[in-house]
């Protein structure tokens, strides 16, 4: 620890398990915490509930993504073949009777906007690429992507005080608890 | 164990993001309006061996534009005048102009350095060799050789005044109406349709310009095809 | 308006922006440069202008590429390339800028003139059409059609030689003059078989200046017809009034014209020449054949007999016999019970027309042939006045033969020999003759011809011939109508001398050489030698003479009629013949019959060198670029060259892996297929010399008789696929090099045409690649060239009934109707019409064009397909490539033989079905729906459009077109060299195109295609979109007469269609068959088409798809004889087919 | 396979049930950190010998292949190619169709299987999506440049120009464009967004240096927190669910190229089934002719289990016979038009000049799956390799069948005529395969081959409930209370 005073980013603390995890989430959450997070390296089911956290928003992104793709197929299909520039071709309609034609494009478009909005509708979401954040300063937290389980409390935190969030992330069974700093 | 990244690192693929974009969005603009026949072809005026007045010969003079472009009417291509169409008059008029000194060299056997070879006008309006334009075809449906060519009979020099661009061709081939004159008006630099309609309109029972237009296609039975062998065979 | 100045910078040397625009100056070769001064003496005129325009079509697509290019980098902003309008000084009277100037002219040839329509551009030959005044007018054959191709010929001799080097004009001009001047000089002219009153009239008057001239005439294959019919006289036929028509191995439809042809096909037709009849089988010909091997005229015969060469003799006694005609005894007796099955109805026949019925002898057939022929015409009354045959004298009288010469010549009765015939002695005449030796003894020979062939290189001197599109003179037509023959424009390349021109040099007494044009732009000396013959033949004036060049010949003149009595010499000639047939006896595959035909690409070697004729297909073989010797399959068999007989393919109704695949099921045929095609090779050897080459198995051809086409291999390079000898190579251009097999030397003057007892050795494991253009030869079940037959069918009845039923035959018979979900005919938009309503797309009130194409009358010539290369600016593509199936024609002619399984008369003699395909503009159309860039959709009028500068070459359309109508660009054909070996294949690094000269051909309103684009007929859209513009001016014509103003003129129907039948496209003008119609739909039943689109026999190709095709066919009809033994057999090919 | 058969509690209705142990889908307990040594490790150590005797060979083939062909043929024109005037597609489509169909497995397995919550999936959807990619790719290349001037290709993008002209949206080539583009874009997405967090894994592995920066700007600071992982997760189902019906599309668009024309043999409505079919079959055969050797190279035996191979094998049994019957179908389809045309044109492909590639096609790719109905042969890896090398020829085959021998015996005979491809052509087809196995090689040297954060979580121990299964009975598989309750 450098004795030059640095912000605080908050309290890190590992779990032993998967379960000993979700136990604790549950307890943070009922101690009435809003910035704080469980980390790791993989999805565990039922955490959302643990934690308390609302189910993604991303799917209403998605759905008028879509919908923008599919508009933007039929009107770009409509209006160059039977408003812009009908042609004849094979004796065909170039009128309402010739949109069938347009169904492949008008699927395809809908499914290509809809994946690029939810490639950046979650990168919005959970606020990525951000390259730099004060927990990797730690120094086990690189081990949340291998095999371990922390929480980590934020000092922004209105609950979040020095001493009895320490406490009570010991108290709830956390090991190596690490006060984490941003660098400068 | 350290952050591998600098803090400002974190706003950084926006930034480019939004850069990126700008860009893209720039470059695409410049190239739709620069890179179109539009810009490119329109306002062309290259300086001609002779430099011949427009203005001189219709407007003032009033000559009209089959006396030089003879077959306009008859051929798919307008031709040029011969040497010996500017030499009818020229021989006795403003002989010793000396803007003239090309066409004595080819014309004038009397003239030191005389080559008899033709005289090479430059170019203006090009339409790509795959493109089948008839001028015959559309002067003797009331067309006019202004609606394409523009104020020629202003020109000093002459630049191109339409950018000639396939979709420009289809804007008239789909609304003729807009062009059309009596057949009578095609050469006449100084038609305006309100006149004509203020003349005629009673006799065709036409009020508006718009109406002589449509009047017109309907009585020519003008029909503009659009289907490429029109133009591309 | 911003009115930006661009100040041009002088354009610097080697600048390379302004070529791309003129390919003109790309290629500012000295031969074009000084082409184009001398064109016109005034200047280069507009004409530089226009050939920028047209040559940079051939680059068109590189240019855009190129400007885009710039465009992509905003560099067009800076600077444009300039380029330059270059209008005449003074304008050339009749010359209008862009439109096209049309001439009457005509191509001398031995069998009478074609007479044709030229039509020019700035001055430049593009494209033949028929005269259709003329009155021996019968369309324009392949060789007509490729001959304009002559004149750019990039191999066109075009400097003097002197013994093979190339040597100054003016040594020759000397010699020439000591030539003149030498009135005592033992001179010698060997003309050829074409008839020009000029040269007659030289001839006199070179007789009477050189008193010891000596004049002979000489055609490779001229044949022994004058032996019987007398000096310079020859049969002509008028097949309007011939109800019966025998042939005697004469191909009179395709290389052995015997005068106009048109008539014939015309009573094809059941409902008459322009369909307005009712069908009526009386009213058509019958058409009797006997030949050994299958020929165009064969394949329209109603009943054809295969014979050996030989046997032909026999039966032309036999029907001498029937005739009770004294001159028969002279030959022996016909045993075969079933060949004389097949005579005696078919005499009877004949008598039973009374005087009109004809028989027509082949000109390579031995006199003996032509005298018995004569007889039987005369006893059927058919010579005289009105009669299907006149004996008519021409001007080619009292001139010696070959051998005469050659006698002379060792004789030392002529020292000097001035040879203007189009043939190639010293390449084509009899082996024993031994004309080149003789030849070579001479001080002086001088030979005029456009190509520098094997004579051109024997002779002292060779002066490079003017191609008749280059020189004044005159010419007969079949039956001796006087026909003019008018340049349209001065020789390309100015040593370039006419006969005329040579003659008179020779008669001056300066003897100087005057050719083109005379001093100060006067008109060459034989402008002037023509009018006077003219003024001779009573058409003094110029009134007569304007008239002459307008009309192209002079009205009511002819040859005048021999008297058509048997020859002394008929006796003698017929026995002689007897027994030399009689020594041959029957043909055996120990003692084999050869044929040495006429080729239908080269003639007898002398188009070599045109790359349109080699590129077409033999109509009978299919074959390209080569020559090969046509077997008939069991005599295959009997000589080991292959272990079983090659059937045509049978379609098979059988499951797979049931049956033995053998021949079955498409598969590939025992040479191979495509470019894996090996063809086997065999040695003939036939009076004492033997050949070797590739074996072609030829159908309903004679037993133990092989056909070999004269008039190639006339030299070889390194190249050559078998290593030949070199040391010709000099005797033909990059066309002609490495092409076939020479057949000349087999010949000797007795057995010229026809030799006997002949071996040949199976040259096993050695091989020739062939191209051929189809692989198989059957229908294979599907009845797509549909045939019915005038006679009653036990099982499809009557002629009505089967008329009735054409449209129903094969696969249609049970097809069910296209069913649409939406309303196809006018599929609509969303763009109210006047009425407000949505108005429809194929909307064009005044055109809607249309074609049919009569089976009955087209015989399977390919005069058409050529027609169309002229026009439409079709690349050749090279052998090469032919073998890989990539020809580029638009129009393939489709060949196919029906085998009746029960033919119990004769199983090996197939019917022959000709079937002429393109793109038949569906009206449904499949290939449009398919394009992803709209580069082919549908026109106002009913055209399958292709915008070539959209294409981008997925080639998807082609695959999706049932016909495989469509041509894909697969190189760059007409900026690389497609003749050179390989040279496709090395793309930029390739040697470029071929000649100088070669892009003037083209035609500028088509554009160039470069590689990667699909291309296609599409109606000669040029020419309908030209008559319709035409049209549109009458409107402002109409209201100048009427005096009104034009608001006030009434714009009808009438006023913008196109005049019913006034538009032909240049497949249709140019068949002699007329099998082809072409017209608005909307003239109904004013115009022929109309006509044809309603009678019975019209029918959709491949009706089953529902495309809806504007080009329908009409049924062959085929006439037999009832009484003929093999007449149930006739007509047969597709009606049962289900 | 282990399992134990215990003895279940008493039930109501007194009969006792054995209860069957789930097979384990990774082997031996691994731990979570096991899985990452041995995941990273492939890419973390130095490659085997053997990589390196593969790459250099493969990517040498691409250059002269791809790069030497599609120069000259650009520069000389598409004649260097073997079509002719009869025949205008050879290998070029065939091999399109044949890559594409290749190009099915990867995203089927990973949002299909998703979907359909088939775990054993993970430990083969992240190469199995590399290969995707690279077969598109490969794919791409043949109908980019089989136009004949391909640099007006891009008048198959609609953009405005002064032309005014546009491109035709009834034409199936350009649904094709469409759809292949698509596929490749969303795929490279659902590709990229899964390996994110293993990015991170091997990011924090890595010491500090370029590879750690590059790791470290790719994982986009992933950290791992569960309000990320929520997100994530919602977008991955998402991703699965759009690619599912794509994956059908994009063969079935393909597969109209031909089935909307009116070339007999091509014209039928079997098509879009049997072709999806086909490129699931096809493309797991590939999976298992990568797979099965590289997880020997790398020692993957227990995260690529034999459960793993044997569930491929049998989907390969499946759709080999669908296809199968396709064919069959076909025939009967031919048979019952009636028209001569349609017979014959199947007469012709079985006993026609191609009657071998028939033949092949039908003997490759029905036949020989059909010894996957025999469990030996699914667990021989020989049997396996052979049988999946046997279907990736055969479906080569079938492509040629249904394009070359349709077009040289069409409608007019008198316009038939061979196809046989050039020199050139071949060369192209075999630097495609080359392009396709170095690209392969250099995702094991980079990426990670297996999808790390997933396989933990089939781990047993990664349910939050593991050590107390009462409290939340309906968790875990290894309930036996819960299991009957199931049961009864």
């Amino acid at each position: 620890m450098s004795t030059t005073r640095k912000r605080v980013y908050g309290y890190l603390a590992e779990f032993k398990s998967a379960s000993a995890l979700y136990k604790a989430a549950e307890k943070v959450r009922d101690a009435g915490f809003r910035k704080w997070d469980c980390y790791s390296p993989y999805p565990i089911h039922g955490l959302d509930g643990a934690m308390g956290m609302k189910r993604s928003i991303l799917p209403w992104f998605v759905f008028f993504g879509g919908i923008t793709g599919t508009a933007t197929a039929f009107t770009l299909a409509y209006t160059t073949q039977v408003v812009i520039y009908p042609t004849v071709v094979q004796a065909k309609p170039a009128n309402i009777f010739s949109v069938p034609a347009f169904f492949p494009v008008m699927f395809e478009l809908t499914i290509l906007f809809s994946g690029f909005t939810v490639l950046f509708g979650l990168l919005g979401l959970i606020q990525l690429p951000r390259l730099n954040h004060p927990l990797f300063a730690s120094k086990q937290f690189h081990r949340a992507t291998d095999d371990a389980f922390f929480i980590a409390i934020e000092a922004r935190d209105p609950k979040f005080s020095p001493n009895q969030t320490k406490e009570l992330l010991s108290s709830i069974g956390g090991e190596n608890i690490e006060l984490v700093e941003e660098e400068d | 164990m350290a952050n591998i990244f600098p803090r400002w690192s974190n706003l950084l693929p926006l930034k480019i993001a939004v850069c990126a974009g700008s860009a893209a969005a720039g470059v695409a603009l410049a190239f739709s309006y620069y890179a179109t026949p539009k810009a490119l072809n329109v306002g062309y005026q290259p300086s001609q061996p002779i430099p011949f007045s427009h203005k001189i010969h219709v407007d003032q003079l009033g000559l009209d534009c089959r006396y030089c472009h003879s077959f306009v009417d008859v051929s798919g291509h307008s031709n040029v005048p011969t040497g010996s169409t500017c030499w009818n008059c020229h021989q006795h008029v403003q002989r010793e102009s000396p803007k003239l000194a090309p066409l004595h060299k080819s014309m004038n056997p009397t003239h030191p350095g005389y080559d008899g070879k033709p005289i090479e006008w430059v170019k203006i309006h090009k339409s790509p060799d795959y493109v089948y334009f008839n001028h015959s075809a559309h002067v003797n449906r009331g067309i006019s050789c202004q609606t394409c060519h523009g104020d020629v009979n202003k020109m000093e020099v002459v630049y191109q005044a339409q950018p000639h661009s396939m979709s420009w061709c289809l804007d008239c081939h789909r609304a003729p109406e807009k062009n059309l004159r009596p057949l009578e008006e095609v050469y006449n630099f100084n038609y305006n349709a309100e006149d004509y309609v203020s003349k005629h309109g009673a006799a065709l029972g036409v009020k508006t310009t718009e109406e002589l237009g449509l009047k017109l296609k309907e009585q020519f039975k003008v029909k503009p095809k659009e289907s490429c062998a029109t133009c591309h065979h | 308006m911003s009115k930006r100045i661009w100040q041009h910078p002088e354009v610097p040397a080697g600048e390379t922006t302004v070529s791309w625009r003129s390919v003109g100056q790309l290629e500012d070769t000295p031969a074009f440069r000084e082409w184009l001064d001398r064109e016109f003496p005034q200047g280069a005129a507009e004409m530089a202008d226009e050939s920028e325009a047209e040559t940079s079509r051939r680059s068109f697509l590189k240019l855009m590429g190129a400007s885009t290019a710039l465009a992509g980098f905003g560099m067009a902003a800076c600077r444009r390339p300039e380029t330059y309008i270059v209008p005449y000084t003074k304008a050339p009277e009749w010359v209008i800028p862009g439109k096209a100037t049309y001439y009457a002219s005509a191509m001398p040839r031995a069998c009478g003139a074609t007479p044709l329509v030229v039509t020019t551009f700035e001055g430049r030959p593009t494209k033949l059409g028929p005269n259709s005044l003329h009155p021996d007018v019968c369309g324009t054959d392949a060789f007509a059609q490729a001959s304009v191709l002559d004149l750019y010929a990039p191999n066109r001799s075009r400097r003097f030689l002197s013994s093979g080097k190339p040597a100054k004009r003016a040594d020759f001009e000397a010699v020439l003059a000591g030539l003149a001047a030498n009135k005592a000089a033992k001179i010698g002219f060997l003309f050829g078989a074409d008839d020009s009153p000029t040269r007659a009239r030289l001839t006199k008057e070179l007789a009477a200046k050189f008193t010891a001239a000596k004049f002979y005439q000489y055609e490779a294959l001229a044949g022994e017809a004058s032996k019987a019919y007398g000096d310079g006289a020859k049969p002509v036929a008028d097949f309007s009034k011939a109800d019966r028509i025998l042939s005697l191995d004469c191909d009179f439809a395709g290389v052995d014209p015997q005068g106009a042809v048109t008539p014939f096909f015309d009573r094809r037709k059941p409902e008459g020449k322009t369909y307005e009849q009712t069908p009526d089988e009386s009213k058509m010909n019958r058409l009797y054949v006997v030949e050994s091997a299958y020929s165009l005229t064969g394949g329209m015969a109603d009943h054809r007999l295969r014979v050996a060469p030989t046997e032909v003799l026999k039966v032309a006694g036999q029907i001498a016999r029937e005739l009770g005609l004294p001159i028969a005894k002279g030959v022996n007796e016909i045993k075969d019970a079933k060949t004389l099955s097949w005579i005696k109805p078919m005499v009877a026949d004949l008598k039973a027309a009374g005087g009109k019925a004809v028989v027509l002898a082949g000109s390579r057939l031995p006199a003996a042939v032509h005298h018995l022929a004569l007889a039987i015409n005369t006893a059927l009354g058919a010579i005289g006045e009105g009669k299907p045959l006149a004996v008519v004298q021409t001007d080619a009288k009292g001139l010696g033969s070959l051998a005469d010469l050659k006698a002379d010549l060792d004789g030392g009765a002529i020292d000097t020999l001035v040879m203007l015939t189009p043939a190639n002695p010293v390449y084509d005449a009899p082996a024993d003759l031994g004309f080149e030796a003789s030849l070579a003894k001479l001080k002086t020979s001088i030979h005029l011809g456009e190509r520098t062939d094997a004579t051109a290189h024997a002779a002292t001197w060779h002066v490079p011939a003017a191609h008749y599109l280059e020189a004044w003179s005159d010419t007969r037509g079949a039956r001796g109508a006087y026909t003019i023959v008018q340049p349209m424009i001065l020789p390309l390349y100015q040593d370039c001398v006419s006969e005329i021109e040579l003659l008179l040099a020779l008669l001056s007494d300066s003897g100087k050489l005057i050719n083109g044009e005379g001093e100060k732009g006067a008109p060459s000396p034989a402008y002037d030698a023509v009018r006077k013959t003219f003024a001779s033949l009573g058409g003094g004036g110029e009134a007569a003479w304007k008239t002459l060049l307008r009309d192209g010949f002079l009205a009511g003149s002819s040859y005048s009629l021999a008297a058509a009595s048997q020859a002394p010499t008929a006796e003698a000639d017929i026995a002689a013949a007897n027994i030399e047939a009689g020594k041959a006896g029957e043909p055996s595959k120990d003692s084999l019959q050869v044929v040495f035909s006429a080729d239908s690409s080269v003639f007898d070697g002398r188009w070599i060198d045109n790359a349109w004729l080699q590129e077409i297909p033999d109509p009978i073989s299919k074959l390209t670029w080569d020559n090969a010797a046509l077997i008939a399959p069991k005599t295959a068999k009997e000589l080991g060259i292959y272990d079983q007989i090659v059937e045509v393919e049978q379609y098979s109704d059988a499951v797979p892996y049931v049956v033995p695949a053998q021949g079955k099921f498409a598969k590939v045929g025992p040479d191979g297929e495509g470019e894996n095609r090996k063809q086997r090779m065999i040695e003939v050897t036939v009076n004492g010399k033997s050949l070797e080459l590739p074996v072609l198995i030829s159908f309903g051809q004679a037993e133990n008789t092989i056909v070999i086409p004269l008039g190639y291999g006339q030299g070889f390079d390194k190249d050559d696929e078998l290593g030949r000898k070199t040391d010709q190579q000099g005797h033909v251009g990059l066309v002609g090099v490495n092409r076939g097999f020479n057949a000349y030397p087999l010949r000797t003057s007795a057995t010229s045409y026809i030799a006997t007892g002949a071996k040949v050795k199976f040259l096993e494991g050695k091989t020739y690649s062939l191209a051929l253009t189809q692989e198989h030869s059957s229908m294979y079940g599907r009845a797509l060239a549909r045939e019915v037959s005038t006679m009653e069918d036990e099982h499809k009845g009557s002629f009505k009934q089967q008329l009735a039923n054409v449209s129903k035959q094969g696969n249609d018979s049970h097809a069910p109707p296209n069913v649409y979900l939406y309303k196809p005919e006018t599929s609509s938009t969303w763009h109210p019409g006047p009425d407000g309503k949505a108005q429809p797309l194929i909307n064009d009130p005044l055109h809607q064009w249309g074609m049919s194409i009569d089976l009955s009358s087209c015989m399977g010539c390919a005069a058409c397909s050529i027609a169309c290369q002229a026009e439409n600016n079709i690349p050749v593509v090279g052998k090469e490539q032919m073998a890989r199936g990539r020809e580029m024609h638009w129009i393939r002619m489709d060949r196919y033989y029906a085998t009746q399984k029960d033919n119990t008369f004769d199983a090996d003699n197939p019917a022959f079905v000709p079937q002429p395909v393109a793109c038949v503009q569906c009206e449904s159309a499949p290939c449009e729906t398919v394009c992803p860039v709209n580069a082919t959709i549908h026109t106002e009028d009913g055209l399958n459009a292709m915008a070539y500068n959209r294409c981008i070459g997925t080639r998807y359309c082609a695959n999706n077109c049932p016909y495989k109508a469509r041509r894909f660009n697969y190189f760059d054909y007409n900026k690389r060299n497609p003749l050179i070996k390989h040279n496709l294949y090395h793309g930029p690094f390739g040697t470029k195109a071929v000649g100088d000269a070669e892009h003037l051909q083209k035609n500028p309103n088509v554009t160039v295609r470069m590689r990667g684009v699909m291309e296609k007929c599409t109606y000669c859209v040029q020419r309908l979109k030209d008559a319709v513009i035409r049209q549109k001016r009458g409107q402002k014509q109409e209201a100048l007469v009427a005096g009104k103003p034009s608001t006030e003129m009434e714009v009808t129907t009438s006023t913008l269609r196109v005049p019913v039948d006034s538009i032909k496209v240049a497949c249709q003008e140019a068949c002699p068959a007329d099998a082809i119609t072409f017209g608005n739909l909307l003239d109904k039943e004013k115009s022929a088409v109309g006509r044809t689109k309603s009678i019975e026999r019209n029918y959709d190709l491949l009706n089953y798809i529902g495309t809806r095709p504007r080009t329908s066919y009409l049924a062959r009809v085929k006439n037999p004889n009832q009484h003929m033994p093999d007449a149930p057999f006739i007509g047969k090919s597709t009606i049962h087919m289900v | 396979m282990a399992s134990t058969t215990q003895t279940a509690p008493e039930t109501q209705t007194g009969v006792k049930l054995p209860v069957l142990e789930r097979e384990k889908l990774i082997l031996n307990g691994r731990s979570y950190h096991w899985i990452t040594e041995r995941i990273c490790g492939v890419l973390e150590n130095r490659q085997p010998l053997l990589w390196w005797l593969l790459f250099i060979p493969s990517a040498l083939i691409a250059m002269i292949g791809v790069g030497g062909g599609l120069t000259y043929l650009v520069s000389t024109g598409v004649g260097v190619w073997g079509m002719s005037n009869r025949v205008f597609w050879g290998f070029d489509i065939t091999n399109f169709v044949f890559w594409i169909g290749i190009g099915h497995a990867g995203t089927l397995i990973s949002a299909v299987l998703f979907l359909t919550r088939q775990n054993w999936r993970t430990s083969i959807n992240r190469a199995a999506e590399a290969m995707t990619i690279f077969a598109v790719m490969c794919a791409g290349i043949f109908p980019a440049f089989h136009v004949g001037r391909v640099w007006f290709a891009w008048f198959l993008a609609p953009v405005p120009n002064a032309n005014g002209i546009w491109q035709n949206f009834k034409s199936p080539l350009l649904w094709d464009v469409f759809a292949v583009s698509t596929y490749f874009t969303v795929s490279l997405i659902f590709w990229f967004l899964g390996m994110v967090p293993d990015l991170a894994t091997i990011r924090d592995r890595a010491k500090p240096g370029l590879r750690k920066t590059l790791y470290g700007i790719f994982a986009l600071g992933w950290r791992g927190g569960n309000r990320q992982w929520s997100h994530y997760e919602m977008a991955y189902l998402l991703l699965a669910a759009l690619s599912t019906p794509l994956v059908l599309s994009v063969h079935s668009v393909v597969s109209f190229d031909f089935a909307t024309s009116v070339v007999p043999g091509w014209h039928t409505t079997i098509f879009p089934p049997y072709f999806v079919a086909g490129a699931i079959f096809g493309g797991f055969a590939m999976v298992l002719t990568i797979m099965v050797p590289a997880r020997f190279i790398y020692g993957l035996q227990d995260l690529i289990t034999m459960k793993h191979i044997d569930n491929m094998a049998k989907i390969i049994l499946l759709t080999g016979t669908i296809v199968g019957y396709a064919y069959l179908m076909e025939l009967f389809v031919a048979f019952y038009s009636g028209a001569i045309y349609e017979m014959d044109a199947f007469k012709y492909r079985i006993a026609g000049p191609y009657w071998w590639a028939y033949a092949a096609m039908m003997s490759l790719n029905v036949l020989s799956p059909q010894v996957f109905w025999f469990k030996r042969c699914r667990e021989n890896l020989w049997v396996i390799m052979v049988v999946a090398m046997c279907v990736n020829v055969g479906m080569w085959f079938e492509r040629f069948v249904i394009i070359v021998t349709t077009l040289a015996r069409m409608w007019l005979p008198g316009d038939w005529k061979t196809y046989s491809p050039s020199g050139v052509e071949l060369m192209t087809f075999v630097g495609t395969i080359g392009m396709f196995l170095a690209l392969f090689l250099l995702f094991l040297k980079f990426l990670p081959c297996i999808n790390i954060a997933e396989v933990k979580w089939t781990l047993p121990e990664s349910d939050p409930h593991f050590d107390d299964k009462e409290h939340h009975p309906d968790h875990g598989v290894k309930n036996e209370a819960a299991y009957q309750k199931e049961l009864v």
